[in-house]
């Protein structure tokens, strides 16, 4: 298994392929924390290492394709993705290089052994009531530092924003549809088996969400089941649909909602009298606070995610697409 | 015996890398990488009967979605570009 | 009708997924069938293709049923044709008709089609289908319709 | 019988493995992509079956197999699909137009 990550480590330069090559690396490692027991980091690594960072990529590709179209190599702009790729494998080797420098692996004598991981595997059950050690780390142990990545998603959805803006209603609306209607005939199959496949999806994401505490999964992970569900959506009946089910506007305000449970949760916690994101008080029972507490951090997280991931990707190809059909519209 | 599943299919998997990596057009790549990735799932699966934790098909299930989207994805990225390449030619 | 076949569906789905009859996860669990289902009518009502069933048929379980036998049947033919090398392969393209009325029972019948090793789906166009073979003696057996009729009787319930 | 089970997912498991081998084999000995696709249909469809048929015969029935038995279903439901959506989209682009055996005899 080592061997093959390796090999798809190298190769990985290779081609405009890139990106599938990149998702199966994400494959590949999911399985191998699998085969270290850690089902959680698995599952993340398969729903956004697979799952939508190689969407993403696709949309961040057509949108440098259209960029370099002015130059002269119009034709092989594509090999214009490949310096950013070449700059990031650099990064990739210092990062390594870094990593000699960390104890060995498994070494029984590494920091991290010693100091506060005992005590977590030990008596996050008694003190959380949670059975998912990693949940209750995350959520209960280390609720700042969840609370830090929340912001940090959130923090990237606003750039992306920022930068690239949403589509400006401009005349790209009627060629939508055309393309739309023209999709429709063609991709039968794939309207009623995603008919079908998206209300599992989707419920599959709400069970990945409430069931943090007892089983791999929690608010990132659901959230990018439940974008995922959407951008299948989007993918086969067309952006303009997916915006009328979800429109940019109502995923800017989930954005905000997400990030506002999470810290909401906290200042509840405030009032009631405990410190901030102190679970406990939330209820008459400690172990039941914790609970409440989790659930709610964890429904922040994944309003938070599910709506940055959409956001994200409706930008990207929202852009992409609009630049390729306007180039339509002005040879038409 | 769970080893003689595990190799199999370990097998499977990197001759579709190798397909990946070899194959001399695009569909052929992607479609390598479809079956890498159902590949993947069987592994999951068997690693989950393996080690009886029934939480690791969860993941698997996941991986069966994700496999199915991003490659619906990249087709439809595909397409999609050919029609800009098309466009092009058109000028 | 369409929508209790769905929570049906979804209700499964959701108990096999968890497992657990705690009061907190069973309200978790029907608070997230009525989202999705929220969720699924208001798309539904936005793209106006309804939640496709064929699958309410009496004969689905004896299809299924026929459908594994002739996966295995063609499984055994395409691994024979691997081992004997490219020589014994005939790939064909061919068009074929479908009769089915209803898109669901359209599609279940293309991807019976692709599930069944040696043959593939390739375009499908109303209710032509343009079909890849591996062998002619698969796209004969395609064009025999036996497949055709066997999806269309699970259209009359 | 317990026995029995046992042999009988064994088995299942080696032939899921026997046909995944050979579906891989036949990735590299056929010629063209939509051969191929035939060839990768193969461990699609039965390898993987048996390969989680074994695996269920081996859980037992208990929450796992119901589980895995899901994972089957929804297996058999996105293959197919992904399957026909790249050969029609290989199509669509038609930049492998297919590889007539009988006709490249007679052109």
């Amino acid at each position: 298994m080592l061997v093959a990550t390796a090999l798809s480590c190298i190769f990985v330069r290779d081609l405009f392929a890139v990106i599938m090559v990149f998702g199966l690396y994400s494959l590949l490692s999911a399985g191998f924390f699998l085969s270290l027991k850690a089902p959680d980091v698995a599952l993340t690594e398969a729903s956004i290492g697979a799952g939508i960072a190689p969407i993403l990529m696709l949309g961040t590709l057509a949108l440098t394709r259209k960029r370099s179209e002015p130059q002269p190599r119009a034709k092989k702009s594509l090999r214009s993705a490949l310096l950013p790729l070449v700059v990031v494998s650099l990064t990739g080797v210092a990062l390594i290089y870094a990593t000699l420098d960390m104890p060995y692996f498994a070494d029984p004598a590494a920091p991290i052994h010693n100091h506060v991981v005992p005590r977590y595997i030990e008596q996050s059950g008694q003190e959380t009531g949670i059975p998912n050690i990693v949940t209750s780390i995350l959520a209960s142990y280390r609720g700042y530092d969840t609370l830090g990545e929340a912001f940090v998603i959130f923090a990237a959805g606003l750039g992306v924003l920022a930068l690239l803006g949403f589509l400006s209603d401009g005349s790209g609306r009627e060629y939508w549809q055309f393309e739309d209607t023209a999709n429709l005939r063609h991709h039968a199959v794939l309207h009623v088996i995603s008919k079908i496949l998206i209300p599992l999806i989707l419920l599959y994401a709400l069970y990945v969400q409430f069931h943090g505490e007892y089983s791999p999964g929690g608010g990132f992970q659901a959230g990018v089941i439940f974008a995922v569900a959407f951008i299948l959506y989007a993918l086969v009946y067309g952006l303009e649909a997916a915006y009328k089910i979800m429109s940019p506007v109502v995923l800017r305000y989930m954005m905000v909602i997400g990030v506002l449970i999470y810290g909401g949760t906290g200042v509840l916690c405030l009032i009631l009298g405990g410190h901030y994101l102190e679970y406990g008080v939330l209820s008459d029972y400690p172990k039941h606070g914790q609970h409440i507490g989790i659930i709610l951090v964890e429904l922040g997280v994944g309003v938070t995610v599910a709506s940055v991931m959409m956001t994200l990707f409706f930008t990207f190809s929202g852009r992409a697409k609009r630049s390729v059909l306007k180039k339509q519209g002005v040879e038409t | 015996m769970f080893l003689a599943a595990t190799l199999s299919i370990m097998t499977v998997m990197l001759l579709a890398l190798i397909r990946a990596f070899a194959g001399p057009g695009l569909f052929d790549r992607i479609l390598a990488v479809n079956m890498f990735g159902t590949k993947t799932v069987l592994l999951v699966a068997v690693l989950s009967v393996l080690g009886g934790q029934p939480t690791f098909i969860d993941v698997a299930v996941v991986y069966v979605l994700i496999n199915f989207i991003s490659i619906v994805a990249v087709l439809r990225f595909f397409e999609f570009g050919r029609r800009e390449d098309e466009a092009e030619e058109g000028r | 009708m369409k929508t209790y076949v769905l929570v049906a569906i979804l209700a499964c789905f959701w108990m096999i997924n968890s497992g657990y009859l705690k009061p907190l996860l069973l309200g978790a669990g029907v608070l997230s069938i009525i989202t999705v289902l929220a969720l699924t009518s208001f798309m539904n009502r936005k793209d106006g293709e309804a939640f496709p069933i064929v699958l309410l048929s009496r004969r689905l379980p004896g299809y299924l049923g026929w459908l594994v036998w002739q996966i295995v049947l063609a499984n055994i033919d395409v691994v024979k044709r691997v081992w004997l090398g490219p020589a014994s392969i005939s790939p064909v393209v061919f068009r074929t008709h479908a009769s089915q009325s209803s898109e669901a029972a359209k599609v279940l019948y293309a991807n019976s089609i692709t599930m069944t090793p040696g043959t593939v789906t390739l375009f499908v166009r109303d209710d032509v289908f343009e079909v890849h073979a591996l062998t002619k003696e698969g796209a004969a057996e395609v064009q025999k319709g036996e497949m055709d009729r066997r999806v269309s009787a699970l259209e009359t319930v | 019988m317990s026995l029995f089970i046992d042999i009988i997912s064994w088995a299942c498991i080696l032939c899921g493995g026997f046909l995944g081998v050979t579906g891989a084999i036949g990735l590299f000995r056929f010629p063209d992509f939509y051969t191929r696709l035939h060839a990768a249909s193969i461990t699609d469809t039965l390898c993987a079956g048996l390969i989680i048929l074994g695996l269920i015969l081996q859980a037992g029935f208990t929450l796992m197999s119901l589980k895995l038995l899901m994972l089957l279903g929804i297996f058999a439901y996105t293959a197919p699909t992904a399957s026909h959506i790249l050969a029609k989209t290989a199509f669509k682009c038609g930049l492998k137009p297919v590889l007539y055996d009988q006709k490249g005899g007679g052109s």
